[in-house]
Order: C-alpha cells, then structure tokens, then sequence
C-alpha cells in the first residue's frame, strides 16, 4: 500500500518554510517551524487539533502574514501577503472548511477571481464551463458544471475544490483534512487523485488527522505539537503508532477494549418508517430498526443513505410520513423534540456549532441545554445559578473540558472542548437511547479515544447506543452490531466480530448480503 | 370607457410617481445587502440626498448637477458606514442607525444655515427641475398622463436594467455575490472583500441620494424635514420584499407606489367609496403584508449579510 | 440672536417689551402658518422696538415644557401658534396667572383665563371669495378642493368654498378629496393630479404642506391652482390664481401693539375676518384673475364685512344655507 | 473577568458620549455658535432647578420603555423597528380605556395600564406570529404595521363618541386613570412628573429579570443566539419568537401607556411617527442592550430632548442634538475607533500594559 515515492525529485525544492512563527496576540500558533517538499511529493502534516497545521498553511496561502520566518517558493525568495501571490507562485489551497459559494454553480465556483471575459467586463460562462470540463477530463476529476454547488454531494464539493486550484494553474496543492467529510470509497477516489496529480509533477501538502490515509497517500510527514515541529518521517519507515505517539507525547491504543455486549430489552424499535428530505423526495422507505440495551448499534452507509433523516425523525426535527418509532414500547414519532427527550433519547449531533451548542451561551448554560427545567436548575421559572455553576463545574472536571471555566463562552473553546461539552450533558442526561452521529469527525486521534470510551461506558451501563459513522473503521471498532443502511433502508445487519470490510462494503454500495 | 382610462392613466401615473425614489433607494440597499453589509441608514442618505439635490438647484439652477450633488453626499455618508462597518467591524445594524440620526440632523442644521432659519429650501422653477422630455411630445390623454413624467422615473429603470446586468452578467457581480455570500472564499481566491465592499455601500448611498433627489427634484420642488418621512425604510422592505434582486426590488416598488395610487384613486369622490380615509391610508401596508403572506413567504438574503468579515479571522 | 436668560434683558425689560412664540411641530419658517406669525412678531420688532423670540416644537409633547422655557425667559406676552397647543396653554396659563398668553386658532370660550386670549380666524370668508373667483373662472365647471384633514379648520375652508362656487356658478361641481395628512406634498400632488385629469381645471387647496404637492401638479400640469395661510403665487406665478390668506402677522402685530399700549384683551377671543383685515385674499390676485370678476368679488367682500352675508363654516351651516 | 469586561464597555461608551459632544462641539463652533455657551444652556436647562430635571425624567420615560422594548427584542434575537406602531397602539388601548371605563383609580388605572401593555403585545406578536408561521423578516412587517398602527390611531381618534368634538384629539381620560403625582408639586412646579419612571425603572428590572434570571429568558437568549440548537434543546422556537415579539411589544405599549396617562392625557390625529420607537433604538443601542443601561440612556437622550430645544434660547438649532446623538452611537458601534484613541492616549500617558 505504502506509496514508492516514485513521482520525488529530490534535486527540487519547491517549498521550504524557514522558522515560521506566528502569533496570535500573546499566543504562539507557530514556534519556529521548518518544512520542507519537494517536486512530486505528497508531504502529511500530522498534529492534534489546534497544534498550528492550518496556520501554518494558512501562512503558506497568504491568508495570515508570518510574524517571523522565511518562505522559498522554488528557491526564491517569496513574500506572500496575500492569495493573489500564492495563486501567481503556483499555489493553491483546499481549506479544512471548504471555501465555496453555495448558490453558485461549479463552473462559477472556479472561474471566481479569475474570471474568462467577454466585452463590458461581462463574464463569460460558455468558456467557464468549456474550461472547466477541459481541465476536470484532464485530471479525472469529473463534475457537472452547471450544477449548483449547494445541491452537490460533499465528496463532489471537495473535487470543486481541488479544480479551483488546478485552474489557477496550481502546482502545490495544499489540502487541509480534505478526508474528514468524506465517504470511504471518496477517499479512495481522492488518493486515486492525488497520485494521478503527482505523477503530473504537482506537489501536495496533505493535512490530515487519519493515520491510515498518510500510510496510504504520503511520502513524509511532519510531525507538529503545540506548534513546534517535533519531526519530518519517511513514512514507509514507520507505522502507526509511531505516528501517533510523536503526535500526542505519549502512547495511544488504538484497539478499542471493550467486553463482549450483554444484550438486555430492546430500547429502540422502528417500523416500516417512511420519510422525506428537504427536497420533497422519500429519504426514507420503510425503514426497520431494533436497538437493544446494553449494545451499540453501528449503522454503516454511504453519506446521503437517509441517516441523517433517521436521526432527525427519532429526534422529532423531522416529520415522518408514516411508520412507527417506538422507545421502550411508547410511540413517539412525529411527537415533539422535548417529548421524545423525556421518553429517554439523548443525542451528539452531527453539526456541533449549529445543533449542538449555543455557542455565545458560556458553557454552563450550554451544560443544561434540554435540562433548564428539571428541578436541581429551575424553580417556578427562575434559574437557579448557582445550582447550574456547580453542575457545569461537576461536568468540565469530569469530562475533562478545557479550559476549566464554566463562564467561558462556547464560542472560544476548541472543536475537541466543544464536542466534549456535548457528550458531557448527554450522557448525564442519562437516557436510556444515546444516539451519536459523526461523534469524532475532525477529532484527533486522543479525543477519539475518549468518545469511544464514553460510548463504550454508555453501553456497559445498560444503554442502547446508536452510532452513525461514515468512518467504516469506526464503526467495526466501536459497534456490537453493525446495520447498513442503503437508500433509507436497513440492508442488513451483522455481528460487529463476523464483520469484514469488503462485505459491508459492497452492502453499502447496495450489493447483496 | 374614457374615465376607466382616465383612471387607470393617473393610477399608472400615481405609482410611477411614487415608485421612483422606492426603486432608486432599493436598488442601493441590493447593492450594499448582497455585498453583506446591512443597510439600516438608507433613510438617513435619502434625506441628505434629498437636502443637497434641492439645495445645489437652489444654487445653480442646474438639475442634473443638482442630482449628482445628491448621489455624492448620500455616498460620503454611505462612506462614513463603510467606514464604521467594514473597517472597524461595526455592528451593521447600529452604525446604520447612527447615520439615521446624523445625516437628517445635518440636513435640517444646514438648511437653517443656509436659508436664514428655514427648514425648507426655497421652491425651486420648473423649468430648473428634472426635465420632462417627453413633455409636449405626446398626444394628451392616457400617454401623456403615464408617460409624460419626469426623467428620474425613467432613469430608475434605466437603473434597474443596469443593476441587473451588473449583479448577474459582469464579473464585478459576480464577486459582489460571491463576497456577500462567503467572503472568505472570496478571499481565497485573491477577491478584495473590503474594497468591493466599500465600493457596494458606496454606491447603495449614491443611489439612496439619488432617491432623495428624485422626491425633491421632480415630485416636489423643495426640501423639507418630512419630504422623506419613512420612505427609507419602506425601500429596505421592498428590497427584502424583492429577495434582494434588483428585479426584484423594482416589482416592490412599484407594487407599494400602485397601493399608495390605489389610495388616492379610492379616496376619489368619483368612487365613491365612503370609507375613512384614515383606513383607506393602511391600504399599501397592508397589501404588502398580504403579499408577503401568500406569494412571497420565507426570504432568505444573503448569507454573510451584515456579519463582520475580518481578514485573517475564522 | 435673542439671549432669554441674559441678565441684561431683564434689566431693560422694564422699558422694552418682550414677546416670544411657540410654534408647532411645523417649525417656525415653514412658509405657512407659523412663518407668517413669526414675520408678525418681526414687525412688531421693526415697528414697535419689541423684543422677540421663539421656540420650535418637535412634537405634541414639547408644547408644555416650551411654553416654560419661555416663562423661564420672562416674557411679556407668550404666543401658541395653532389650536394643538389649546391645552397646553390652557394648563400653562393656570399654573402662571401672572404671565400673559395668547393662541392662534383657539377660542375657549366662557373658560377663558383672563390671562389668556384668543385669537380666531374666519377661514370661511377669504375661502368664499376664492370660491367666487373659482365658480366665474372654471371653464368645465368641475371644481376642486383638497382638504389636509378631515377638521374643524378646514372644514371652515371647505364650507366657505363650496358656498362661495355656488353662489357664483351653481352648475358647478365640487370634488373633495382630503390627503389626510398636512405633510405629504407626494399625495397631495397625486391627488390634484387625479382631479385634473378628471376634468378640474381649479383646485383650492387647504391642505398646508401636502398643498404644496397640488401647486407642484397644476404647475407640471398647466392649471390653476387657489392657494392657502399666505399668499403662494410665489411658488407658481402663472398657476396661484389666488390664495385664502390668513393675515396671522397682522393679527400677531395688532395683538403686540395693544399690549405696549397696554390694552391687552385678556379673557376674551378676537375674531379676524374681512373687516378686521385679519383674513383676506392674496393682492396677486389681480395679477391671473379678470377685472370684471375682481370688481364682482370686491363686492361680495363689501356685503360680508356689512354682515349682508354670512358665510358658513360648518357642514350644518352649509347645508341650511341652501 | 467578566467585571473588567463590563467597565470596559461602560468605559467605551463614557468615550462616545464624549466624543458626541465633541463633534457637535465643532458643528456648533462652525455653525458660528459658542460650544461651552451652548452646552452650558443646554446642562443648566437640564440640571438647573428641581422642575427642569422633573421634565427631562419626564422626557426619558418613554424612551426608557421603547428601549428597553427594542434591547429585549435584540437579546433574543429580532430587530424590533416596531415599537413606534407598538407604543401608538399602547397609547390608543390607554385612552380608549382611560375615557371609557368608570371606576375607582385603584382598578382604572391598572386597567388602563393592562390594556395599553396588552394591546401593545399583541400588536407586536402579529410580526412575531409572520415570522414564525410564515418566515416573513420582520424588519418589513414591523415596518408595515407602524404605518397601519397610526392610521388604525388616527381613525379610531375620530370615531364619534371619542373624539373631541371640533378638534384633532379624543376626550381626555377620566381623573381616575391618570397617573400624574400632585404632591411634588412644591419641589418640580409644573412638570408632568408621574409615576411612568416608577414603571419603567419595575419594568428595567423584570427585564433583567426575566432574561437572566428565568426559564423564558434562557429560551429566548437560546433561539436568539441559535435557534437550530434550541430547536435540538426541545425549544419551541415558532412560540419563543412570538413570546419574544409580545414582551417586546408590551413594553413599548407600556411606554405609550405612561405617556398618554402621565403627560398628554388622550391621543391625537397623528401626521407622521412621533418617532419614540426610533429614539427608543438608539437609546437601546447606548445602553449596550442592557435594561440599567437602557435606563441611563433613556436619562441621557431625555435630557437631550428636553435641555436641546433649550439651545434655541441663543438661536442655536437644536438639531444639534440629532447630530450629537447619531455621534455618539457611530462611535459606540465602530467602538474600535475609541479603543484605537484610548490605546493612543495610553501610550501618551506611559500606562500601556500589554
Ligand atoms: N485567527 C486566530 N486568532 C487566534 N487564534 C487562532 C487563530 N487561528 C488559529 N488560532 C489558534 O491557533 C492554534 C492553531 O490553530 P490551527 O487552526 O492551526 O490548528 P490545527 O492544527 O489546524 O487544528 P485542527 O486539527 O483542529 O484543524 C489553535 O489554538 C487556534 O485556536
Ligand atoms: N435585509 C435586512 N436589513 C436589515 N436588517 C436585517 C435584514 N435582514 C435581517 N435583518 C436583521 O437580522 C436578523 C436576522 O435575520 P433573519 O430574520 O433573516 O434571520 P433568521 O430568522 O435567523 O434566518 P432564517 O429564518 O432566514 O434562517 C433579523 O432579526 C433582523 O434583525
Ligand atoms: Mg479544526
Ligand atoms: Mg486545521
């Protein structure tokens, strides 16, 4: 599997970052950090989250100013202040969030800033979609141009990406964790690509928090902690963990240790449930489902299968068609969020900023979200504050939440400390259906750890758990039983210990049992 | 059959009239709205434009300078927001309501200045107003009652088709939406977010002053403090109204100028209708309300409308 | 330009009178009503060596800490300028009683403090005779009359009108139609615009600033036009036929010279018509208007200030007019 | 942390003010007038005897509850424009009750007071009902029902049997339903003073209250902030929106109420706005949203009014006041111009601590 460097020549440096540093008023993203690439290779930056990566790309792509360092670009040279001159020295960037204009077209997405012309400065799309058809057969890279982009899959939004690069002639090609949204059989597509763009002589810098992807895709890696580059590895020289132990400072078991389940009563059952998307058409076809106490229950599926629709009608954000939802033998479909809360669901949404958290609220009041109006935090309608501090307090010690101040603001903690302020209040809210969806996306590999734990804890206390992952390992890892759902239906489901990757691959893909 | 024409002629002509400065002033609130910055002060930059456009006829006799007066200090207010809100990250909403306060207080404060205590400009001739070219031109009846109006009307049609062609045909539109909807890819890609919106915002005061000037120079002929009244705000409303489309903005107008002629030509003896004036006077409010309610539902602007974009911030 | 709380005005207040004005929300050069009552006061500066100020009102709430501020500024003799402040006065003048006060347009009848007086205006007589002028001139006999509200005042400009066409040219049809508001010059000109087109060839307007938009009509529109309060020929020379013109300076001026000579008519209301030369029409008048019809309307004046007409001011009159 | 974050914003805004007075310092010296002579006029007609500080709470009551009607609504997430139409009704539903009913004061005017916070709240849910039930944006529907509010004002004033008859305004209520205070009248003269302030400082702290301390408020901070996530937390947003709109819409109805049973006494056939819901904005603007500096804002801007029209004492326009008071929000808004000052005067002062 490891790449052979074929496509590295060595003779050519194309980026060498010299000392970087970079300070965000007193705090120090960047501490003097070295990098360099050469012509051809794929170079994985590795670090935990907010251990400087995108700033340091970010400084790469013009968009933050250095406030010490060197850059080279071709040995010169190159004071990059802003995207124009990246973009002129050959530089394009795949930003971590991707940077894409929803209500545009693919073809307008690609062209902006660099737009073909016709007389009176007015655009002209017949040669934008002409160039962008040229350029997306020339790579394989294939996209519907007249598309808007807000109706495309995320996998075909990140080709969009990589395109905008490519036509502005890009020969290094940033992409910062240009995996995490990604489906399983798109991110085998998208190391198809990136070796299909090396062997064009293009250069990647390749950001990513999966340690099998670098395995997979890159020819060295840099290791960066707390901002300070720790080392740059030939990968095919080294495995995993020791990827992963250079990256936290310490050892990391990947195997998840778990007991075997003791299934109890079933917690979950849905029948026959039909639902729609947002688009008016049937996500889900009579969908059945069981989940039991004391196991988790993976469900695995290409993005877009009706999982989202599933969670959002178990939760009550979504009405159902017709069908049945029933907890602990009470119906509740098509009820209210706060009714079905109450019946014992709890849930880690998939978007955290936008469903998950307040976040102008301080963490404290983000703790008791659903829980505002038990007893122990409200009497007669008055909040009872103090109550609620010492609540939070109970949660950030025991979740390890950082940093350690309830009345911080949700909005300034990180993607890692915001996700364990979620899981925090739901599993306290102790119910007796959890349900977590993407629960780990964008993570590192230590908080990973943890939210697997806390599932596993969940579970070995009598809860039905119910994990929606598009992250197959994840889900072998962590699940008791494995159901795949395909075209809002549940094609089948097997014992997580009989499970083999191909053969839930090909049921994802709608291939027989 | 002749007083049906009749009719229709001055409800045409009624709505042209009152549509003018609502689409001048909306099509400023598309321009700055889809560049994301929240345009609460058109108020206050119709007022100035409407103060300087009656004041430099007053001074020159000469309408079209008169108007370009009008574009100019309704941009230089426009400026002050740009400068507040995209320069120093102000809250959109209140540096707008600031300029509601200022540019009237200037306004009126300069007209006393100027014309030993009055609030009003003096009146200024027809023949120093907006011209009317078609005036004489056509033969009287229903042409001339609709058409023969005066060259701001036409102008801001003119202006609409233009607005148009400039959001969704150049490139300059092109970035102008791409930077009101995520402008931080904008950036990415080398896009100046704040030079383009500075230039929006700009222009969004220009064309508010314009608006201004379109009362004071062709409706009426003088400034005075109630002349804008609260047409502002009504323009906002037409451009969320018309989905932040110029298209869009235009359609508004002239449905809101059609009820405020609808007022009028109900509250004609002709008619007959014996209904309080008072009521008859909630007519384009309300129709707006009902319109909003069964045809147009839900609009969403632009998506980083009146959020702060901070180069180097995520 | 007038310190009112300047220790030298104090002392030679004993000597030189001062008088100063409230004016409504309209603002004190408003080119109407409350500019005409403030030319008065000027007049009185001019001619009687009076001392004069005054203060504008935003809005209805200002008129009671106005009419302070000014007592605070020892004035002689305080003016509300317009029936709004009725009440205003009325409760200023019960907790000063050794202040003087006077109100344009307001008449309080038998509760009149004698601290107080009144100043009323026949709008009915001047508005008979441009209803006259209007009845000969029309040549479609289709005439107009755009009221700013539906209220006392213009009503009284309404019923004085329509009686002065009738008398002249009883074939002759009145369209009313009200702005309903005084400071809306759009509508106002929509509406006269809707009247011309319907055939109205004269407007009388009596509609304060939203009137101003029905000049701006019959000057787009080449038609006449019979303005109100002041003489308004100056906005449209070939188009203001004439105006219903309210003399609020004169009455200002004759009410400051009584107080120099110390007769001030506290208690009681003076009531302006023709024969007090309180109302009138506009001498520009002969400028657009026939002679032989000047000679008809100087007449029908001679026979209302002799009380051989009365004109109506009210609906009811009017009606029982027949 | 959080203190120092609270002095600072207090200090920020302490900067505007005076930066305000400093622009309309330089208007007035252009203009041709003395600054000092007329911002003296202006604090001694203000501050100078008992009755004039009397008017300027008297000014400010009104503007304190349309502030605080315009800061609630913000803090939960909606841009009230409405509380001009929300205060016209408050003042109609006042009067109407004020004239009509006959009673003991100790029923009349709670009556009076239900009524016009009552019909406010309404008034004001019907946007919020738009939003929630249609998406309608309620900036345009606020604004629609301004106009339709003084219209709906204007014909029930000349209603036979309300109106005066012969006049522009209705009856006065009845002695019963007045809130005005007589046995201050030794101290402050002839100002209106009346128990409005009692009622806007009761409704400052309920303010405060309910969005800090209580279930609601955290409700409606959350949808404000986040309405998906509050939607995730079992919150009924539709609902939330219109209780927020209602609240709202009471107190700017409330601010009609002390008006018009404190000072005016019945209501008139209105031209335009009288533009209290506008002041009521800009007064919850320099208050940061926040009830107790709403109340001080509402102090300053009365003060404003009422010791502004004083200017014209020395000829000058009082429209200086609009301009002092849109300085001094432009600066409260791009309120990093003021730290980029103070940043300067503290390198001056050799204070600066990094
Ligand atoms: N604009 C900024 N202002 C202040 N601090 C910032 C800014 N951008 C990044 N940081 C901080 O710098 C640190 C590095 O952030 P960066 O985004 O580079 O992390 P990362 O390694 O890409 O993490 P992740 O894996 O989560 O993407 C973080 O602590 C982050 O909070
Ligand atoms: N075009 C505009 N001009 C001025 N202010 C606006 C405009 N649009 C919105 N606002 C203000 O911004 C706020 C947010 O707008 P909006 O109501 O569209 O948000 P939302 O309800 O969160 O969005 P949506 O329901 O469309 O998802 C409004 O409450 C209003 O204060
Ligand atoms: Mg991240
Ligand atoms: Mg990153």
């Amino acid at each position: 599997m490891t790449t052979t460097k074929a496509n590295v020549d060595f003779s050519h440096k194309v980026v060498e970052m010299k000392s970087i540093t970079k300070k965000f008023g007193d705090f120090i993203a960047n501490d003097n950090i070295d990098l360099t690439v050469h012509r051809g290779e794929v170079h994985a930056l590795l670090g935990e989250n907010g251990a400087g990566k995108s700033t340091l790309m970010n400084i790469l792509y013009g968009l933050y100013t250095p406030t010490d360092g060197k850059i080279f670009i071709e040995g010169k040279e190159a004071v990059i202040d802003n995207p124009n001159k990246a973009i002129a020295l050959g530089i394009g960037m795949v930003h971590q969030h991707f940077m894409l204009v929803p209500p545009f077209t693919v073809a307008e997405n690609i062209i902006l800033g660099m737009e073909p012309m016709k007389t009176f400065k007015q655009v002209d799309m017949d040669k934008a979609i002409a160039d962008v058809k040229a350029i997306s057969e020339k790579y394989g890279l294939y996209v519907d141009p007249k598309a808007r982009v807000m109706d495309i899959t995320v996998g075909m939004q990140q080709r969009v990406e990589i395109l905008k690069a490519l036509y502005r002639g890009a020969e290094i090609l940033i992409l910062d964790e240009p995996t995490a949204v990604l489906t399983p059989q798109e991110i085998k597509e998208l190391i198809e690509i990136i070796r299909n763009l090396t062997k064009e002589g293009k250069t990647i810098i390749l950001i990513t928090h999966k340690l099998k992807e670098i395995k997979e895709a890159a020819d060295y890696c840099t290791i960066i902690r707390r901002g300070k580059r720790i080392d740059t590895v030939d990968v095919s020289q080294t495995d995993e963990n020791q990827l992963a132990s250079m990256m936290v400072g310490r050892e990391v078991t990947f195997k998840v240790d778990k007991n075997d389940a003791i299934y109890g009563d079933t917690v979950l059952k849905i029948e026959d449930l039909k639902a729609k998307d947002n688009r008016g058409l049937f996500a889900l076809n009579g969908l059945d489902l069981e989940v039991r106490r004391g196991e988790i229950l993976g469900i695995a599926g290409v993005d877009g299968n009706g999982q989202s629709e599933l969670v959002e009608v178990i939760t009550g954000l979504k009405k159902a068609e017709s069908g049945s939802v029933m907890i602990n033998g009470k119906e509740i479909v098509n009820t209210n969020p706060r009714n079905i809360m109450d019946s014992g669901i709890s849930n880690i949404p998939e978007d955290r900023q936008k469903h998950g958290l307040v976040l102008d609220f301080t963490v404290s009041e983000n703790m008791i979200l659903q829980n505002y109006k038990k007893e122990r935090f409200s009497k007669n309608g008055k909040l009872l504050d103090s109550n609620i501090r010492q609540f939070a307090d109970e949660l950030i010690n025991k979740f390890d939440v950082r940093p350690q101040n309830n009345a911080l603001k949700a909005r300034a903690l990180s993607g890692g400390n915001q996700q364990k302020v979620i899981i925090a209040r739901e599993v306290t809210n102790d119910p007796d259906l959890l349900i977590a969806t993407q629960p780990t996306r964008g993570l590192d590999v230590g908080a990973i750890e943890f939210v697997h734990k806390s599932l596993i804890e969940q579970r070995d206390k009598g809860k039905g758990v119910l994990l929606v992952s598009f992250e197959l390992d994840e889900i072998m890892s962590v699940s008791d039983r494995i159901a795949v759902i395909y075209e809002g239906k549940i094609v089948g489901i097997v014992d997580a210990k009989d499970a083999n990757e191909n053969q839930l691959g090909l049921m994802m893909a709608g291939g027989g049992k | 059959m002749d007083s049906v024409m009749t009719s229709l002629a001055i409800l045409l002509s009624t709505t042209l009239m009152y549509s003018t400065p609502l689409i001048f002033t909306s099509l400023g609130g598309v321009f700055s709205e889809n560049s994301g910055v929240v345009n609460i002060g058109l108020e206050g930059m119709m007022t100035i434009g409407a103060f300087v456009g009656a004041t430099v006829a007053v001074f020159t006799g000469n309408p079209w300078m008169a108007f370009i007066g009008a574009g100019v200090a309704g941009g230089l207010f426009a400026l002050l927001h740009a400068i507040a809100s995209i320069s120093f990250n102000a809250n959109q909403v209140i540096s707008g309501i600031a300029i509601n306060f200022l540019a009237p207080g200037i306004a009126i404060f300069m007209s006393k200045m100027l014309f030993d205590g009055s609030t009003m400009t003096p009146s200024i001739p027809l023949d120093q107003k907006m011209p009317r070219y078609l005036n004489g031109l056509l033969p009287s009846g229903f042409l001339d009652t609709v058409f023969n109006t005066y060259a701001t009307t036409y102008l801001a049609f003119i202006f609409v088709a233009i607005a148009w062609f400039v959001l969704y045909k150049t490139r300059f539109g092109l970035r102008i939406r791409a930077v009101g909807e995520h402008p931080r890819a904008a950036d990415t890609l080398g896009i100046n977010v704040h030079k383009v919106r500075y230039i929006c915002v700009i222009l969004s005061g220009v064309l508010a002053g314009f608006g201004g000037a379109s009362m004071s120079l062709a409706i009426v002929s003088t400034f005075r403090p109630t002349l804008v009244s609260g047409q502002g705000f009504i323009a906002l409303a037409a451009m969320i109204f018309g989905k932040w489309k110029p298209q869009g903005a235009m359609l508004a107008s002239l449905l809101f100028g059609f009820a405020n002629g609808l007022v009028v030509f109900l509250g004609s003896p002709a008619i007959g209708i014996n209904i309080s004036e008072h009521l008859l006077s909630m007519i384009p409010y309300l129709i707006t309300l009902f319109v909003l309610i069964f045809f147009v539902g839900q609009a969403n602007g632009p998506a980083a409308n009146g959020e702060i974009y901070e180069k180097g911030e995520r | 330009e007038t310190p009112a709380e300047e220790p030298a005005a104090e002392e030679t207040a004993a000597e030189s009178l001062k008088i100063s004005m409230v004016t409504d929300v309209g603002g004190v050069k408003d080119q109407s009503f409350n500019q005409s009552a403030w030319e008065g006061l000027e007049k009185a500066k001019a001619d009687l060596g009076i001392e004069i100020g005054y203060i504008e009102s935003k809005q209805d709430a200002d008129y009671e800490p106005n009419l302070e501020t000014l007592v605070d500024g020892e004035n002689d003799l305080i003016w509300g300028v317009g029936f709004k402040m009725a009440d205003a006065i009325l409760a200023a003048a019960g907790n000063y009683p050794e202040q003087k006060y006077a109100i344009i347009d307001n008449d309080y009848g038998d509760a009149t403090p004698d601290n107080v007086l009144g100043v009323l205006f026949k709008e009915e007589e001047p508005s008979y005779l441009v209803g006259l002028i209007a009845g000969k001139m029309t040549q479609s006999n289709k005439i107009g009359f755009i009221g700013g509200m539906d209220v006392p005042v213009i009503n009284r400009f309404r019923f004085g009108f329509l009686a002065g066409v009738k008398a002249a040219n009883p074939d002759a049809v009145v369209d009313v139609q009200f702005v309903n508001a005084f400071n809306d010059p759009a509508k106002g000109k929509a509406v006269a615009n809707q009247m011309y087109a319907s055939g109205v060839d004269i407007i009388f307007h009596a509609a304060g600033d939203s009137g101003n938009g029905a000049i701006e009509a019959a000057k787009e529109q080449n038609k006449w036009v019979i303005g109100v309060d002041r003489d308004q020929n100056d906005l449209a020379p070939d188009n203001v036929i004439t105006s219903a013109v309210k003399r609020v300076d004169n009455a200002m001026f004759n009410v400051a010279k009584e107080l120099k000579d110390g007769n001030f008519a506290g208690g009681t209301t003076i009531v302006f018509g023709l024969a007090e030369g309180g109302v009138d029409i506009a001498p520009t008048t002969s400028k657009n208007v026939p002679a032989d019809i000047l000679e008809f309307v100087e007449a029908e004046k001679q026979k209302i200030i002799n009380k051989e007409i009365t004109v109506p001011g009210t609906e009811e009159a009017f009606n029982s007019m027949n | 942390m959080k203190k120092f974050r609270i002095n600072e914003q207090l200090l920020y805004t302490l900067l505007s003010i005076i930066l305000g007075f400093l622009v309309g310092a330089v208007i007035l010296s252009i203009a041709g007038f003395n600054p000092i002579e007329a911002y003296s006029v202006m604090i001694q007609g203000v501050i100078g005897k008992p009755r004039f500080i009397a008017w300027t709470i008297v000014y400010a009551t009104p503007l304190i509850l349309t502030g605080l009607s315009v800061a609630f609504a913000f803090r939960t997430g909606l841009f009230n424009i409405g509380a001009e139409g929300q205060y016209i009704i408050g003042s109609m539903a006042a009067v109407l009750v004020g004239y009509f009913f006959d009673g003991p004061a100790i029923i009349h005017i709670p009556l009076a007071i239900i009524a016009g916070c009552l019909a406010g709240a309404l008034w004001a849910a019907v946007a919020g009902l738009l939003k929630a039930k249609f998406g309608i944006n309620e900036v345009i529907s606020t604004i629609m029902l301004n106009w339709t509010a003084l219209y709906l004002s204007n014909f029930v004033t000349t209603i036979d049997g309300f109106r005066l008859p012969n006049s522009e305004a209705s009856y006065s209520i009845k002695e019963t339903a007045s809130i005005g205070i007589s046995f201050l009248k030794p101290l402050v003269g002839t100002a209106k003073v009346n128990w409005g302030i009692v009622i806007a400082i009761i409704a400052a702290i309920l303010v405060y209250y309910i969005i800090f301390k209580t279930t609601l408020g955290y409700e409606l901070r959350a949808v404000g902030y986040n309405k998906h996530a509050a939607e995730y937390g079992g919150i009924n947003v539709n609902k939330s929106i219109v209780i927020s709109m209602a609240i709202a819409g009471g107190l700017a109805g409330l601010a009609g109420v002390t008006q018009v049973l404190g000072v005016s006494h019945k209501i008139t056939i209105l031209a335009a706005a009288e533009g209290y819901g506008f002041d009521g904005m800009a007064v919850s603007l320099i208050g940061a949203n926040s009830p107790f500096g709403v109340l001080l804002a509402g102090l300053l801007f009365g003060g404003l009014k009422y010791g502004g029209s004083k200017l014209q004492t020395i000829g000058a326009p009082p429209e200086v006041v609009s301009i002092v008071i849109g300085s001094i929000i432009y600066f409260i808004a791009a309120s990093s111009i003021v730290k980029i000052l103070i940043n300067k005067f503290k390198v001056k002062g050799g204070r600066k601590n990094g």
